[in-house]
C-alpha cells in the first residue's frame, strides 16, 4: 500500500518536472498563448488533486466487500450447488464459512409438540434434531455467498425477519437493493495479470446467494409448514 | 569559405525542442480532448444489474478505457495534423532534411504520447473524484492495482497512443502525397469492415487486429508487438514521404 | 571556388518546363542579382538551389554537394521568401532566439538592432504581421544568420520604398563586413543594380545572360535618328530593340560587341544620338516577346 | 560626388575621376593610403566590385600602387600623371565637343576665343 501511493507521487514528480522544463524554455511574454497556459498548468493541478482524493476515498470507506478471482467465483458457484443438493438428497448440511454466512441467529423457549414454519416459497428450511436440546428452539439466517461480479457482497445483506408467536414460527426475507459503481483504470490494467481479471463486469453471471432457515429443535418435536418442504438435516 | 558541419541527432534535438515551443496548441486540445473524455465516460461505459426474490442491484460501469479511447483519437488526428504543410514548412524555415524533420516529429509524438498516456491515469482519478463528490453512488468497487500492473498499465497507455501516431502518421503522408486518399482511405476502411462482415458470419477484421495488442497478456510481448508495429509504420511513412517536394 | 554550379538544369512542372537546360555557377563571395520576368523561373530556380525542389535532369552541387534534402547544405544556406512560415504560435521575439540557435554564425546583436530599427513589435505573431513587415522580418533572418549561401528571393516585397532603401543599405554594410555569396532575385533591376557584382538574366527558363554589371551597362547602346540610317546601321549591329518615334525618326537598342564598337562610335557622323542604356531597360527589351514591345500590339 | 548610374560613362570611371579630383585637390597626399574597395562600397552604395574596379584603373595608369596586404597609396607623381591624362584626353575631347558645338551653331573660332577667355577668367577668379 504504501509503494502504491508512492508510485503515482514519482510520476506527478516525473510530470512537474517535464512541465517546469517547459516552461523554463519558453519563458517568453505572450499575451495569446498566456490563456493556453493557464488552461494546462491549471488541468495538472486540478488532476493532481482528483488523484490525492480518489486515492484517499478509494483507501479508506468506499471499497465494499473483497475481490475474489473469477476462478473462485466459479468454484463458489459449484460449491453452493453442491452444498444444497447434498442437504436436500442426504440429509447432510455441512455448515461451511467460505460458502455459508451465518446472519442472523435466534432461540425462542418453546414447550410445546407441534412448530409451524411460515416461510416463503422455494425457500429451504432444514430442521436439525438435536438430542441434547430442551425447551427452546434456535432459528438461524443463513445464506450462501453473494458475488457480483467477483465482488463478494454477503455482507451488504440485510437479515430476515424472524418472530415466534405461539407455535407459529414466522420468516419473512427482506430485500436488499444495492446502487454499486463500479471503477475500473481500463483494460490495459488488467491486460498483463496472466488471464486473470478482477474487472466486475468482466466476470461470469452473478452469484445470487440462496437464503435458507436453520432451525435447531429438541428431537421430539413435529415441525411442518405450510407450503415448502421441511428437510431433515444433520448438520456437519 | 568556413562550412558548418552539422550532426542529424543534433538538428533532431533542435527541431524536437522548436517544436515543443510551437506545438504548444497539441498539448491545449490533449486537455480539452481529457476533459471532454471525462464528462463522457460520467455516463458510465456500462451498467448491469440483476435480482433475485431478496437481492436486487443495479452497477454502473466506469472505466478509464473510454479516456484511452479517446486519446488514441487524438494521437491520430495530432499526428496527421502535423504531417500537414503548414507544419512542414516550418521546418524548412530553419536548418532541417526530412530525416531530421520526421525523427523531430516522431520525438515530440512520443513526447506527447507518454504525457497523454500518464494523464490518462490522472485524469481517470479526476474522473472518479468528480463522479464520488458528484454523483449519488452507494457503493464503490474500484480495482486496486499493484504497482507493477500500474506501472504496466501506463507503459501499455503510453505505447497504444504512441501507436496510434504512427498510424496518424502513415495516413496523414499518405493524403500528402496523393489528395484522393483523402477519399480513399476512409472508403478502404469501411470498405473492408463490410466485405469482412458479409464474409463470415463474424466481423473478424477488427476484432482480430484489436485482439492481436488488446489480448497479447504478456507484457514483454505486447511492448514489442506495438513497439514494431509503430516502427513499421513510421518506416513506411518516412519513406512514402520521399515523393513529396520538401517545400514546392 | 565555385559555391553554386548548376549544368543542364530542367525542371518539368506537369508537362511544362519551368526551368530548362540551365547551366552557370556562382563563385564565392559575390552578391549576384537573379533576374527575370514574372514566371521566368527564378523561384523554381532558387528553391533548387536550396534543396527545396529536386530538378527534373541535370545535376547540381552546392558547396560541392547535392542539395537537395541536404542537411549540411541546408546549415549553411538561407533562403529568404515571402512563403516562409513560421508557427503562429511563437512571436518574433522567440522565432528570432529559435533562429539563433539554428545557425551557427548567427549574429545576434545585429538581429536586435535591425528589429529595433524597423521598430517591429517582439511579442506580435508572425501570421499577423502585413506583408511588408513579413517581408522585413524575413530579410532580418536571412541578413543576421550568415550563412555562407544567402538566398534572398524577391526580398522586399511588400516594402515600402524606404524600407527597401535602407534594406539594401544594410545587405551591402553587412555583406562588407561578412563577405559572403548572395543570390538575389528581383523583377526590379534598377534598385539594385548598384549591389550587385554580377547579374544572372533568366528567360522562359534559359539562362539569357550572365555578366557582371559593369559587363552589362556596356552591353548594349541607344541609338536615335534617322530610321533609315539605323536601320542600315542594324545590318551590322544585333538589334536588341526598336521603337519607332514617327516622322522618319527611330530609336533602336543595338549590342555592343567587340570590334562594331568603334564602327558605333562612328555613328555620331551620320547625326545619329547614343545614349546608354540602363540595365533595367536592357533587361526588359531583351525578356520582350517582341522587338517592338507592347507597341507592337497597337501596329 | 553622388554616382549617376544612368550617365554614359560607368560607375567604375565616375569612381576613378572623384579619386583623381580628391588627389589634384589635394584631399589625398602623395604616400597617403587611399580609400579602400570596402570603404568606397559603403560611401558610394556599390558593389565593391566595382569600386575595386575604379581604384585598378587608377593602379593601371600608376596613380596609384599596392602595398601587399596594406592596400593602395597614392604614388608621388600622381598629380602630374592626372594632369597630364586630363589635358591630353579629357581636355582634348571637351575641346573637341565645343568646337564641333560651334561649328554647328556658326560660331567662328575669335568668338569662341573669346568665350573661353571670359570662362578662363571667371573660372580662375572664382577658384581664388
Amino acid at each position: 500500500m504504501i509503494l502504491l501511493s508512492l508510485l503515482p507521487l514519482l510520476i506527478l514528480a516525473g510530470i512537474f518536472a517535464f512541465i517546469i522544463w517547459g516552461y523554463r524554455a519558453l519563458s517568453f511574454k505572450n499575451p495569446g498563448r498566456k490563456l493556453a497556459k493557464w488552461l494546462i498548468v491549471g488541468y495538472a493541478v486540478i488532476l493532481v488533486a482528483g488523484t490525492v482524493y480518489s486515492y484517499s476515498e478509494a483507501s479508506t470507506k468506499q471499497v465494499i466487500g473483497k475481490t475474489v478471482s473469477r476462478h473462485e467465483v466459479k468454484k463458489q458457484d459449484k460449491a453452493q450447488i453442491r452444498l444444497f443438493d447434498r442437504a436436500r438428497e442426504k440429509g447432510v448440511l455441512q455448515i461451511n464459512n467460505d460458502i455459508l454466512f451465518k446472519k442472523s441467529e435466534k432461540s425462542f423457549p418453546f414447550k410445546g409438540k407441534q412448530l409451524t414454519v411460515s416461510i416463503p416459497d422455494s425457500y429451504n428450511l432444514f430442521v436439525d434434531r438435536d438430542p441434547g436440546f430442551q425447551g427452546e428452539v434456535v432459528v438461524t439466517h443463513y445464506m450462501s455467498r453473494t458475488f457480483i461480479g467477483n465482488m463478494d457482497v454477503t455482507e451488504k445483506r440485510k437479515e430476515a425477519s424472524i418472530a415466534l408467536k405461539n407455535s407459529v414460527l414466522d420468516v419473512t426475507f427482506n430485500k436488499t437493493k444495492l446502487h454499486l459503481a463500479a471503477y475500473s483504470e481500463g483494460f490495459v490494467f488488467h491486460q498483463f495479470n496472466g488471464g486473470k481479471r478482477e474487472s466486475v463486469w468482466e466476470g461470469d453471471d452473478p452469484v445470487f446467494g440462496d437464503d435458507f432457515i436453520l432451525l435447531k429443535v429438541p428431537q421430539g418435536i413435529k415441525v411442518t409448514s405450510e407450503d415448502q418442504l421441511v428437510t431433515n438435516v444433520t448438520v456437519e | 569559405m568556413y562550412l558548418t558541419e552539422v550532426s542529424t541527432w543534433d538538428m533532431v534535438k533542435k527541431l524536437y525542442r522548436y517544436k515543443l515551443n510551437s506545438y504548444f496548441g497539441v498539448f491545449t486540445s490533449l486537455v480539452i480532448i481529457q476533459i471532454l473524455s471525462i464528462l463522457f465516460s460520467l455516463n458510465g461505459t456500462g451498467s448491469s444489474g440483476g435480482s433475485s426474490d431478496t437481492f436486487e442491484y443495479n452497477m454502473n460501469i466506469y472505466s478509464g478505457t473510454l479516456i484511452l479511447a479517446f486519446m488514441m483519437g487524438w494521437a491520430f488526428l495530432v499526428a496527421t495534423l502535423i504531417t500537414t504543410k503548414a507544419y512542414r514548412y516550418d521546418d524548412s524555415s530553419f536548418v532541417s532534411n526530412r530525416t531530421a524533420s520526421h525523427f523531430s516529429n516522431i520525438l515530440f509524438l512520443f513526447s506527447a504520447s507518454i504525457i497523454a498516456g500518464i494523464t490518462v491515469y490522472f485524469s481517470y482519478h479526476l474522473f472518479l473524484s468528480v463522479v464520488s463528490l458528484f454523483m449519488k453512488v452507494r457503493v464503490v468497487q474500484a480495482d486496486t492495482l499493484t504497482p507493477i500492473q500500474l506501472a504496466q498499465g501506463i507503459t501499455a497507455s503510453v505505447l497504444y497512443i504512441f501507436l496510434f501516431t504512427s498510424l496518424g502518421y502513415l495516413t496523414g503522408m499518405l493524403v500528402q502525397v496523393q489528395k484522393f486518399f483523402v477519399f480513399v482511405l476512409p472508403a478502404l476502411f469501411i470498405g473492408a469492415l463490410i466485405i469482412d462482415g458479409n464474409l463470415s458470419d463474424e466481423p473478424r477484421l477488427l476484432i482480430s487486429l484489436g485482439s492481436f495488442y488488446g489480448l497479447e497478456t504478456s507484457f514483454i510481448v505486447f511492448v514489442f508487438k506495438t513497439l514494431l508495429t509503430t516502427g513499421a509504420l513510421y518506416g513506411v511513412s518516412i519513406l512514402v514521404s520521399r515523393r513529396v517536394e520538401v517545400r514546392p | 571556388m565555385n559555391v553554386v554550379e548548376f549544368t543542364n538544369v530542367s525542371k518539368k512542372y506537369g508537362k511544362s518546363n519551368a526551368v530548362s537546360k540551365l547551366s552557370f555557377t556562382l563563385a564565392e563571395n559575390k552578391i549576384t542579382g537573379l533576374i527575370g520576368r514574372n514566371g521566368a523561373g527564378k523561384t523554381t530556380l532558387l528553391k533548387m538551389m536550396a534543396g527545396y525542389v529536386k530538378p527534373s535532369s541535370g545535376n547540381i552541387t552546392v558547396f560541392s554537394k547535392d542539395p537537395f534534402d541536404n542537411l549540411q547544405v541546408s546549415a549553411n544556406r538561407i533562403f529568404i521568401d515571402h512563403q516562409m512560415s513560421f508557427s503562429p504560435l511563437l512571436t518574433l521575439k522567440e522565432l528570432l532566439i529559435t533562429a539563433g540557435r539554428f545557425y551557427a554564425n548567427w549574429d545576434s546583436e545585429l538581429a536586435w538592432r535591425l528589429f529595433d530599427y524597423f521598430s517591429l513589435n517582439p511579442d506580435q505573431n508572425h501570421a499577423q504581421l502585413s506583408k511588408g513587415m513579413k517581408s522585413t522580418f524575413n530579410m532580418i533572418i536571412g541578413l543576421a544568420a550568415h550563412c555562407p549561401l544567402t538566398i534572398f528571393d524577391e526580398p522586399t516585397s511588400g516594402m515600402d520604398a524606404a524600407v527597401r532603401k535602407d534594406f539594401y543599405r544594410a545587405l551591402l554594410k553587412d555583406y562588407l563586413n561578412h563577405p559572403r555569396t548572395i543570390i538575389l532575385s528581383s523583377h526590379l533591376v534598377s534598385e539594385i543594380e548598384d549591389l550587385l557584382e554580377d547579374i544572372l538574366l533568366i528567360n522562359d527558363g534559359e539562362k539569357y545572360l550572365h555578366l557582371s554589371v559593369e559587363e552589362l551597362r556596356e552591353y548594349a547602346v541607344g541609338v536615335s535618328g534617322n530610321a533609315s540610317a539605323i536601320k542600315e546601321l542594324a545590318q551590322q549591329h544585333s538589334l536588341i530593340h526598336q521603337k519607332d518615334m514617327g516622322s522618319g525618326r527611330m530609336y533602336a537598342v543595338m549590342k555592343t560587341e567587340g570590334a562594331a564598337k568603334q564602327a558605333l562610335d562612328q555613328t555620331r557622323k551620320l547625326g545619329l544620338e547614343l545614349t546608354p542604356v540602363a540595365v533595367d531597360d536592357l533587361c526588359m527589351h531583351v525578356t520582350s516577346k517582341s522587338q517592338g514591345g507592347i507597341d507592337s500590339v497597337f501596329n | 560626388m553622388i554616382v549617376n548610374p544612368n550617365s554614359m560613362t560607368p560607375i567604375y570611371i565616375q569612381i576613378a575621376e572623384w579619386l583623381e579630383t580628391q588627389i589634384l585637390n589635394e584631399a589625398i597626399h602623395s604616400d597617403e593610403k587611399i580609400y579602400s574597395q570596402y570603404q568606397l562600397a559603403e560611401m558610394y552604395n556599390i558593389n565593391p566590385a566595382t569600386a575595386a574596379k575604379g581604384l585598378n584603373l587608377l593602379a593601371d595608369q600608376n596613380v596609384l600602387y599596392k602595398k601587399r596586404g596594406l592596400g593602395m597609396f597614392v604614388s608621388k607623381d600622381a598629380r602630374h600623371i592626372i594632369l597630364n591624362k586630363r589635358k591630353n584626353e579629357k581636355l582634348q575631347s571637351m575641346v573637341k565637343d565645343v568646337t564641333k558645338e560651334a561649328v554647328q551653331l556658326g560660331v567662328g573660332v575669335e568668338e569662341l576665343i573669346v568665350m573661353i577667355r571670359k570662362m578662363h577668367s571667371e573660372a580662375k577668379g572664382g577658384n581664388q
